[in-house]
């Protein structure tokens, strides 16, 4: 059999903080007190808040065994269909700290803080280069922020037109923020099926499509890992009907200088720059979610926006048909710097990352789908989408299989998403994994699904060797105790 | 390239298996007219030494201290930041993981987040705080959001003393779902006038922001007698939560609601963001709560251990039903703001508190002494506006080029405030940075 | 029972480098080529290294992995007696890797390295007033070097009296560097016992100082954790017969602020900045190792040696007399930096710091003295000293114990050194551990000890939890493979 | 204090146990007449923040790239340090661990170190390595006197271009011992003049430094056919690891003992330290090795692992007979070049190691075009001699003005090289910076 990572060993418990330290002790350094107290009002002054005290080798041990406890991209392969868990460049992390950009108060005068505008407005240019799109706004926060903006592009350009719609066509495969992002803008979504092969037909959409839909939301390549092909017809059905085609753009990982969205009818369309572009997710961010839109749809984005202008950058407010603002100040920036450093290390080779992101999740697809079920049995994009469905009768479920897959040393796969397929199992390797390790998850995953039939036990009770085991999620939700 | 892994050999044999004859065979499912035609045009590749070069000169280029004294505030706030919280929130095991759906190996976040949780319930008095949100903008959009579904009102009243860009936010998530908004105006004292809220009718929501936008801390005691036992929540939002240290909480006064920006706790400015939206509110209300949130619970083994609970609110579950979009929030920014708090743990967070309320009010004095009125009279914690001489434009742009930024200029957000400035005054202002400023000011 | 922080979790198992990898990978970005290849000599090329090839992914993961199979001061207490395993503050490595120290050339004139020289320079000063010495050299790379600077100044100094000495005075409680650096100078070591109560007496040393004996190594305080009480009275003995007294100053984090060596007849003695002044010892060094002497022996000290002159610093290399050089450079500036940055931290604090190294030691030794035996029960400084002599008749070792110990969850304390009391059990908390970790700690050495009197195996197999068990360190010597 | 955990509470709790009335009294033991009578004098102490400001300053003060472009090397080599290696060596547990002397856990380093051997080992095309020294001085000083233990001899033969620090060094080292130390001068092409060899009696090492201080390829073939066979051991040094990725190793050409700096692969110059002793040998003198080696073995369970091993060479067990006072020694900065070494791969050390040597030539054959001599003829990798013209001193310090630092003066270490300076290229400088070098030297 061969060797998996999978294994034990001494990890430190570590109680609450809350369950720590004692009064006066301290953590940090105070600065020193140079000027004498000053008079308060003591009808307005509170107690201070009733933290505990402790010494900064507590914290530091704490946080230590805390990160002990955590599986990252560092440790292992981190399939997770949808989300992109690529490698994070430690050179990203240098450059955003650098005391220049990570010291920086964001209502700098403009020409006190040209560095920042700069890395700003050469991302946009990328970002609408890497989309085919012709404008960016980087001011939204994560993926759904970004589709927030987009349904606000929406609503605005129908209002600029003096309509008001109250639809959106939404596919079933489409992730839970989309429907979401749209009713936050009153749109109702109208839900349609994707067919046989996993995509849309535009006789589906010609169904539901009228003067009351403001548009489509696709995500494209899907979340089947499929590219919708139908797009360009779709886009057109819409169009015809005056309505505005948005895209999702998480999986763009899949097609960096294989497809234009602004050439192939898409007019909004919003990247995840946590996914495609390398940022950390942090364990559940921050991320950056740029909206880049088509060149009739440039008037509506969120303001300030940064020009150019003879090489000086600034920031304006000039936009009278502005959906507004959206974030405090200008978005995430120290996330864009790492994105940005990821695209300038990358440059054209943006290509090759997509090419063997796609060639890695081909490669998964092929030598598991004698061992899972394919629901769809065709050449993927950047993820592939197995069930559970052969194994239903051992009654496993994919659930017991990827908390299995933990104790081999991986982390699991998404799981239960696209919702269209009965036990999803979502696999995208992404490119950064090499051959071997993708061999030694395949046969990992071979392993559990032998267990499953010899002995479902080992399935239904695990993980084993994780510092946890199962938790019980019910009783979380029955009875929520969420604070200390 | 180092990030790819793929060996030309690695690419021949894994084509063959997938039945691939090229890397471009592998688009095959992408009809040709949805293929772009040309190449990337972009910058690069660059190396890792061009990248470092290029990203030091660019970085090189902004007003940061210790070149530049920085008096600004106004939403983003210079605090010292530990070295313990840049080496621990840089541990790979927190940065690269995602969302913790996976709770057998999440752990590390999910107690960090759980933590969270638990300070900023103290630190703001409330009972119950989600696991962030994207800045503090966001955070009070959404809180009027949420205070529409809990009482069924859509008209709302928010204090014109609101970070003016937190209200342009707030108008572009309430606007398309037709939202009333009233602003209320402000009193001589800097503070907001809250006469005019007896005679309006159906609130859903007041919202004011405390310490405000002119840095005074505002009278919420009064705003939570008005609305204790009505339909109407109390929403408090905040720029800097340090200043809790100090004053009351927002719990104590009677807030049904606290959010705001959370990056003055130990998050560095970073040109505005990441920030950390930190949103909190009283227990009835948390089944109306957007963003995630962390429970306790036991494992298979009776072992105590935490789980992101309450889902059925949130978009993955619910959908268009759901309480939020928001997915993807600022885990990492809140577990450093725990860090922080943790590092400073109560009483060293009531004395740096102390500390920036006294550093602040000495320059107040020493202004004062030099002939410039400080604009408003309600007390303050960390920023307040001075009012400059007629023409203070030329004095700001002079300050400016002996690398002082002598606050933010009032008249762009407030025309009636011309020639008033905004100046924040943190612990990592020196005595000395200060008379600086006044000696400067005095010319 | 209470709860001990000892448990187990997933940790990733990890091929050696040499198993992993593939031609053509790269891990690194290599720098641009804007020269064209030149000529080269073939007779002297050869064909580089043949190392494996990886890319960034697989390096960070291989060395994230090993990491998690190490225990460091921040997982845990670490009581390693002798070695002052205290926290490593976080603040002084920002300080070595600002990139004006990290950078800089050791060859640069003098008028573009003054930051460097300054830290030096104060450094010295500082070490200077801490020990109670004249002048100190901070050139020795480490305790052992800092011993061998010693010796050699014994050397020198003797020479310059015209005399060659053969022979030094070395305790058996001393720590084995001691005995081979003066080795290393010709000089061969004259065992002396200490006492019934730890420490040497005078007679003893009398009986065997002579005019052949260059001086005596002292350890003070000792490696018992003892205060040589009779030092004066020793030094005159040894100088009276032309002698020297030298002192290793390895045990300084006990008595800062407590005692001037200078004032108490001491002529040179090193410290270990690695130890008491909180730099990390990395997994065995680098550390740095100052000699410190009086004024008589300075003109002996290595050179160059850093001097002011009206606020300018200039390395000097002007000294006749002096030993010569011990380092290619300065020695280890960026170990210097760090140190110098704790110094600044704790400015006079420093003498609390020892107090409560103090404290800790003793609260352990009279919390553990009805568990294990203590051959010298009397106060202690800053590290006590047990054996496992009520455990043998059980037939558990020193090292059977603390094995078990760290099953839950602490580093082994320093075992079976000093010489003098078999089964050694050398415990240093240093000044860090909080009451609550130190009572912890206790609990579960009384626990292990219980395990011993009830189920002996328990402790001869031990650990359980850690990634690896026992390895078999005879074999490993019997049949060395010291590479792939 | 932060990094004081006590309470007062804790304090008088604890001392009540110990049955000391206060902490004074712990001291007890200490005679009176040995305790010091004055408090500490020193500065400080300082908050985290004025250490920050103080430091900074005094790192600005500092002549480094990119404000200055320095061509020294001669011993310390400027060379990129990937952001992957600072990250990975910060993790504190490889950085706070003690020597590993458990090693169930403490496998994270021993890998490590092993690994490290095996690639200093192929680096050096040498039989074993072992787990460091101190620098590449006392790692000379060690391997002469490890040559005399093997061939008992105490006289030895150096190049007079082996650095002169480095002779300085082991003069300390072995005067005491009492060894013989003959000179071999130097030849005009910059390499050692071995004709006298042959007619000394009785060698116990030769040692050569290759590149040597002039940057000049050593001719280690000739040497190593001298010492073949003979009880001489023919020790290579080396400051400039990099070199061999482009010549044959010194294992190739004959070497007993391999040894060295090895700060180039991958560690911060720092001013000179912390380095890294390199050290290599021949199989069958392991025993007589110097310094700590780490050994395959296996666990309880049969599963492979590594230990510290031959430890009965070292001190703690054989005390004045150890064949090396060293304990500890410099592993992180082992750790850190295996990391570096791993990280470029063979493929990548060999294509840097040409880029170093490339550039170097180029900026020879421009210096060359420009008229200055280059002073020796024999190969070099990327450092050479070149020749001002009289008067250099001017010359250089009008570059210093300039921000560029034209390598170092060689008349203080030779004084018959007046007006000689050695400079240094490796692949931190660009084309332009040579170019710029080249310009600026012309006038
Ligand atoms: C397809 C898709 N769309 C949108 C999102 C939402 O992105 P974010 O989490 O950044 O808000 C996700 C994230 O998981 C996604 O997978
Ligand atoms: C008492 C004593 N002396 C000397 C040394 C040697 O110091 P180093 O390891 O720095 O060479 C040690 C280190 O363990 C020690 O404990």
């Amino acid at each position: 059999m061969r060797e998996f990572a999978g294994a034990t060993g001494l990890i430190l418990q570590e109680p609450l903080l809350f369950e720590k330290g004692k009064k006066g002790r301290s953590g940090i350094s105070l600065p020193r007190r140079d000027v004498e107290p000053a008079p308060l009002d003591e009808t307005l002054t509170g107690n201070g808040p009733d933290f505990p005290d402790l010494s900064e080798v507590e914290i530091v041990r704490h946080y230590t065994h805390l990160s002990t406890w955590n599986f990252g991209v560092d440790t292992g392969m981190y399939p997770l269909g949808s989300c992109t868990m690529k490698y994070n460049p430690k050179t990203n992390e240098r450059q955003a700290s650098l005391p220049g950009f990570a010291g920086a108060h964001p209502l700098l005068p403009a020409g006190l803080s040209q560095g920042a505008l700069k890395v700003i407005f050469q991302l946009q240019q990328a970002l609408a280069e890497i989309t085919g799109m012709d404008a960016v706004s980087l001011q939204p926060a994560a993926g759904a922020h970004g589709e927030l903006s987009g349904m606000l592009i929406f609503h605005a350009y129908h209002k600029s037109k003096g309509s008001r719609r109250t639809k959106i066509i939404v596919p079933d495969t489409a992730h839970g923020t989309n429907p979401a992002s749209a009713a936050l803008c009153g749109f109702s979504p109208v839900n349609v099926k994707s067919n046989e092969r996993g995509v849309l037909s535009p006789e589906t959409i010609a169904e539901v499509m009228d003067d009351e839909t403001a548009g489509i939301m696709v995500t494209n390549p899907n979340t089947l890992g499929f590219f919708e092909e139908n797009i360009r017809k779709i886009a057109e059905i819409v169009h015809a009907r005056g309505g505005l085609v948005y895209a999702d753009g998480a999986n763009m990982n899949a097609v960096m200088g294989i497809v234009g969205f602004g050439d192939i009818g898409v007019d909004v369309l919003h990247l995840n720059l946590h996914k495609t572009f390398s940022t950390p997710h942090g364990g559940g961010g921050p991320g950056a979610g740029p909206v880049c839109v088509t060149k009739r749809l440039e008037p509506f984005l969120p303001v300030p926006r940064v020009l150019e202008n003879d090489g000086t950058f600034i920031l304006s407010h000039d936009f009278p048909q502005s959906i507004g603002k959206l974030h405090a100040f200008c978005g995430n920036v120290g996330i864009m710097i790492r994105a940005y450093s990821y695209i300038l290390s990358l440059g054209p080779e943006l290509k090759k990352v997509s090419q063997l992101a796609v060639l890695n999740a081909n490669y998964i697809k092929e030598k598991l789908k004698d061992t899972l079920h394919l629901p769809y049995d065709r050449p993927c994009m950047h993820e592939c989408v197995f069930s559970d469905k052969l194994q239903a009768p051992l009654k496993v479920t994919t659930l017991d299989m990827v908390k299995r897959l933990m104790d081999y040393g991986f982390h699991p796969p998404t799981i239960y998403f696209p919702l269209v397929v009965h036990g999803a199992i979502m696999i995208e390797p992404t490119e950064n994994e090499s051959r071997e390790d993708i061999d030694l998850f395949v046969d990992a995953f071979k392993e559990v699904v032998r267990e499953a039939g010899e002995d479902p036990r080992q399935l239904y009770d695990a993980p084993f060797r994780s510092k946890f085991r199962r938790l019980d999620e019910t009783s979380a939700a029955r009875n929520p105790r969420l604070r200390y | 390239m180092r990030y790819l892994p793929h060996t030309d050999d690695d690419i021949s044999e894994m084509l063959k298996l997938v039945g691939a004859p090229s890397l471009d065979d592998l688009f095959l499912t992408i009809p040709e007219d949805c293929r772009r035609k040309t190449d990337l045009k972009l910058p690069g590749p660059l190396t890792e030494w061009e990248l470092n070069d290029m990203m030091a000169s660019l970085a090189k280029s902004m007003a940061v201290s210790p070149d530049y004294s920085v008096f600004l505030g106004a939403g983003s706030y210079e605090h010292h930041i530990p070295a313990t919280v840049s080496y621990l929130l840089g541990r790979s095991e927190f940065s690269t993981a995602y969302t913790p759906y996976q709770p057998e190996i999440s752990q590390g976040t999910l107690q960090a987040i759980f933590e969270y949780q638990t300070l900023v319930s103290l630190l703001l008095g409330m009972d119950v705080a989600n696991a962030s949100l994207y800045d503090g903008a966001s955070a009070l959009a959404e809180a009027l959001l949420m205070a529409a579904r809990v009482s069924r009102q859509k008209k709302v009243a928010i204090s014109s003393l609101i970070h003016p860009h937190y209200r342009m936010v707030l108008r572009t998530y309430l606007e398309p779902a037709e939202f009333e908004i009233i602003e209320l105006p402000y009193l001589p004292n800097g503070t907001t006038d809250l006469a005019k809220l007896g005679s309006i009718e159906g609130l859903g929501a007041i919202a004011v922001q405390s310490p405000n936008f002119l840095g005074c801390m505002e009278n919420l005691k009064a705003i939570g007698d008005l609305t204790r036992g009505t339909k109407t929540l109390f929403i408090t939002s905040f720029t800097e939560p340090m200043a809790y240290g100090l004053y009351k909480t927002p719990g104590a006064e009677g807030a049904d609601i606290a959010c705001g920006e959370g990056q003055s706790l130990g998050i560095p400015q970073s040109f505005g963001g990441p920030g950390l939206g930190m949103f909190a509110c009283l227990k009835q209300h948390v089944r109306s709560m957007p963003g995630r949130l962390v429970g306790e619970t036991t494992d298979m083994d009776g072992k105590r251990g935490f789980v992101l609970t309450l889902a059925t609110r949130e978009q993955h579950i619910r959908r268009e039903k759901a309480t939020s979009n928001i997915c993807t929030n600022s885990g990492l920014c809140a577990v450093t703001s725990a860090m922080y708090m943790a590092s400073l743990g109560g009483t060293g967070f009531r004395e740096l508190a102390r500390l920036n309320y006294d550093k602040s009010e000495y320059l107040k004095k020493e202004l004062n002494a030099a002939g410039f009125r400080i604009a408003f009279a309600a007390p303050t914690f960390n920023e307040f506006v001075v009012e400059f001489p007629a023409g203070a434009d030329g004095l700001y742009q002079r300050l400016l080029d002996r690398k002082i930024v002598a606050g933010l200029p009032l008249a762009p957000y407030y025309p009636e405030l011309p020639n008033h400035y905004l100046l924040c005054v943190t612990e990592t202002k020196s005595r000395e940075n200060l008379d600086a400023l006044v000696r400067e000011l005095k010319g």
